[in-house]
């Protein structure tokens, strides 16, 4: 595999790894059966992420992602995660080989699932939410 | 710095510099064509036939038997589809471990009317014999069992299964390719027909390898041209190659006892630091009818590619037994055809030594593996408990 | 002392020393396979990657297009199994007048209910452009004629017949292994949709040759196993051939067109010293559409052979068109093919130019030659007017 | 092929090579329609051989072997000549590879139809002869 630099040191250095206790929102994804999986805590002030930790089991591209997907979820607003696609992520990581496109997929998921976690738990609306930012 | 170890050893080998030193006139002055009449050409043909007998004696065997093909993949290939096609239908019976060279092509003759039985193997990877006895029907044509699983380094009781074989008058064929030239083996006792083996696991180089048909096997050939390997397999010869192979395997003859002592010695030294230092960690494959430099483990809870990668980072080559391709993770199926749990199994990690390796890249490889693990653990959901 | 003159490469090559200072590191440090995750694995597949670019530029073609093989047979095999296989029945056309490689698989698939139809050539060796048309049928699924044939070197109107095959839509291979790095080819504007090339015609080494496979064209895989070359061929890749050979096309792109120019006049003049010097001598193959260094004679009341190993006794490799076999002289089935008569047939020398040849060597080839055909004529009763 | 030193010898500097006016005996042998012939001339004084010459059209081994077996014919009584065998042949070149036995055929061949055509035009009762030395 040729990974890109950013990628090796999201793995070599992970950032906002581990739990997060009585987060706002957490969700999580797995690919196909894969065994891959990515889970997400938010820590939300004001509708908008300031914390954010992961747990991911996983090859190196998925864990170097979920660090990546962290950075790149905090200080967002939460209603804006909820549509994070596989290509921010994909780009937060500095692009990923064709075989490894599914570790964005599980994180953009696992990403996109603990911001609806967030909102649901707040009772809001969060189906007009999610198609206001789809 | 040590920083490069190397330990993928069933994955390929470096090419021994007394190989490179033998084939380098076969690229020079020696490069004629071996059909060739002429000087030029005898030459040529002349290298070809000294690598045959390096290769006859080494096995004990006819120089006739044995033919060259371009890598252990066309062996399997060549041996399975050659007696099937001779015999045009019938039954085969394998196991469910071999190297996909056997199993893709026994389901590709399933698709023309063959009938395969893939045997189970036991959780030490062991095919049963008496599983082979009973799977013989009055209409199987072959027996292709290999003889050491590349994974986990299980060697097969081909011993047992070869006698069973002649004694019903079937043709078995072993995939030899992670034994040849490591493991000794007695083509004549054992009751092989037909023995696959290559050059670029021992030290000699990629696309060149071996097939031995013992005298009188009924086969056809499988790729069709010139009249080249007594009709077995056409094709220019590739001299070079097979030059450096028939000197690969002269070396192997004179290393191998002692270079099989020490590489258990050092893999069980391996084995033993890291269940010294990590927790929930298995080994897979057989305790002691092991290939000597062959060590594979699960660790719980960790995938298996993020420690490679880990440990690429850290220069140090070792390969995953699940394999992350094409978006699809698989577990081994080998792991998984020998019942290890698949939260095990997704966690193996496969390290293999050979001739270059020493005390210190093991030392190397326990200092940073534990913590990598560990560090992989402290990510991971899975661990928490 | 001159004498040792090697005229047969359209047999063999020797390898250029630029190639195997290329492929040197291959053996050594960068001996990984080149399917293995970690850096030794990405090293070894960056050779490869590189040494497809290579060919993929020099055809013109995008990488994905190029897929390595062991030799010019299997990509021979590779290609015609492969697109039948895909097919499962139906016709092919071909040419009397192929590879070998070519003619044995086409007849094992006349064996498996495919048809075949095998077209003739004129004098010159030439097929005929509206023969294939005539031949083609509803069912026809191939069509396969070299690009120039390596014994008497006439190149086929390969760009005539590919236009015929698109405009049907049936898939044409062309045996590229004796044009590939010498004359050019447009396999866009030719219509090709599968062409084997080969290394070691071309300084490369044995071992190793390649199969263009146009996108889209159908067909299953030959060799079943890993999945390796986008799962069209399976096994360990031989990297350092495969490195030698991207090199050997390189020296090619830039050498190719000055060296044709070099080769056609050499051979040229060695064709006007034997006819100014030997009587009842004649020339097979097309005067001018020829590959540049190939020149075939036929020596009349001479048998082929006797030519062969007189030269070869003074140094100089030819090869001759009749090969007397396992007990049976066979003329040239080209030259049969061809309309040679017999008692020509049977004395035809086959003498093929490279790029170590020089004025000097044909020379000393038409210094040793007409006295060497003269004595053989002395001893023969057919020379007896 | 790699040929004995005896052989290429031969085919170098072929012995007796030529044709011979008026010989006592002729005799010719071809090989399975590949084209390889061999013709023996014999001049016979008392019974035997003292004068051979061939005329061979063939690859090297049959035009070494037509030189050696000129040699092995010469001084020789014809009635011995009517069983030379393959085996004699070959082994006056010193051996000869596997695919190259028909040369030793050819000329062997040849010798004996010689001997043979000399026996039956002294019309002496050569049926009886070759029995007698077979
Ligand atoms: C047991 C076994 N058989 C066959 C093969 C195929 O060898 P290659 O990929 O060199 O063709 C391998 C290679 O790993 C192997 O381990
Ligand atoms: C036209 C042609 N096709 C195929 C081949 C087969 O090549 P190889 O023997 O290297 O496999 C040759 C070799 O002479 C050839 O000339």
């Amino acid at each position: 595999m040729n990974y890109s630099e950013t990628l090796i040191d999201h793995f070599r250095n992970p950032r906002n790894a581990g739990m997060m206790r009585e987060p706002d929102g957490v969700g999580e994804d797995t690919f196909d059966g894969c065994g891959d999986l990515a889970r997400f805590y938010l820590r939300v002030v004001d509708g908008r992420v300031v914390d954010v930790r992961f747990q991911t089991y996983g090859c190196g591209p998925t864990i170097a992602a979920s660090s990546a997907g962290s950075e790149l979820a905090t200080g967002r607003p939460v209603a804006d995660l909820v549509a994070v696609s596989e290509q921010d992520v994909t780009a937060a990581v500095d692009g990923l080989p064709d075989e490894r496109l599914h570790a964005a997929q599980v994180v953009a998921g696992a990403l996109r699932a603990a911001a609806r976690d967030y909102l649901s738990r707040r009772s809001a609306p969060s189906g007009s939410e999610v198609r206001q930012h789809a | 710095m040590k920083g490069r170890v190397y330990l993928d050893h069933n994955a390929s080998t470096q090419v021994h510099p007394e190989v490179v030193a033998a084939m380098l006139p076969y690229f020079g002055e020696r490069f004629g064509n071996p059909s060739s009449v002429h000087g030029f050409g005898r030459e040529a043909r002349e290298g070809l036939e000294i690598a045959r007998e390096q290769i006859a004696d080494f096995l004990r065997v006819a120089k006739e038997e044995v033919i060259f093909t371009s890598g252990g993949t066309e062996s399997d290939n060549l041996a399975i589809k050659g007696v099937a096609g001779a015999r045009g239908s019938g039954h085969i019976i394998t196991s469910q471990i071999e190297h996909h060279a056997v199993l893709r092509t026994c389901e590709v003759l399933e698709g023309q009317g063959f009938a395969v039985t893939y045997l189970p193997v036991d959780g030490d990877g062991l095919v049963n014999p008496d599983d082979v006895r009973r799977a013989i029907r009055p209409d199987t044509i072959l027996i292709t069992i290999m003889h050491a699983n590349s994974e986990v380094g299980t060697i097969e009781p081909v011993e047992a299964i070869g006698p069973i074989a002649r004694e019903r008058g079937i043709p078995f064929h072993v995939d030899g390719v992670q034994t040849f030239g490591k493991v000794p083996i007695d083509l004549e006792r054992f009751g092989i027909a037909l023995l696959s083996f290559s050059s670029h696991k021992i030290y000699g180089p990629k696309g060149v390898a071996g097939l031995y048909i013992r005298k009188g096997t009924k086969m056809v050939s499988v790729q069709h041209g010139g009249e080249h390997e007594r009709r077995r397999r056409a094709g220019t010869e590739n001299v070079p190659g097979i030059v450096g192979f028939g000197k690969a395997v002269e070396i192997r003859a004179r290393e191998m006892d002692a270079e099989a002592v020490r590489l258990t010695a050092l893999r069980n030294r391996f084995w033993a630091g890291v269940q010294s230092r990590v927790q929930e960690v298995r080994l897979n494959g057989h305790p002691t009818r092991r290939l000597p430099g062959t060590l594979n483990m699960c660790f719980r809870h960790v995938e298996s590619e993020s420690i490679v990668l880990g440990l690429d980072l850290k220069g140090v080559g070792v390969s995953a037994g699940s394999a992350c391709t094409s978006g699809n993770v698989e577990p081994s199926y080998v792991l998984v055809a020998m019942g290890v749990p698949l939260d095990w199994a997704m966690g193996s990690v496969r390290a293999t030594l050979g001739r270059e390796n020493t005390d210190e890249d093991i030392d190397y490889a326990l200092e940073v593996l534990p913590p990598l693990v560990e560090r992989l653990r402290s990510l991971s959901p899975a661990a928490v408990p």
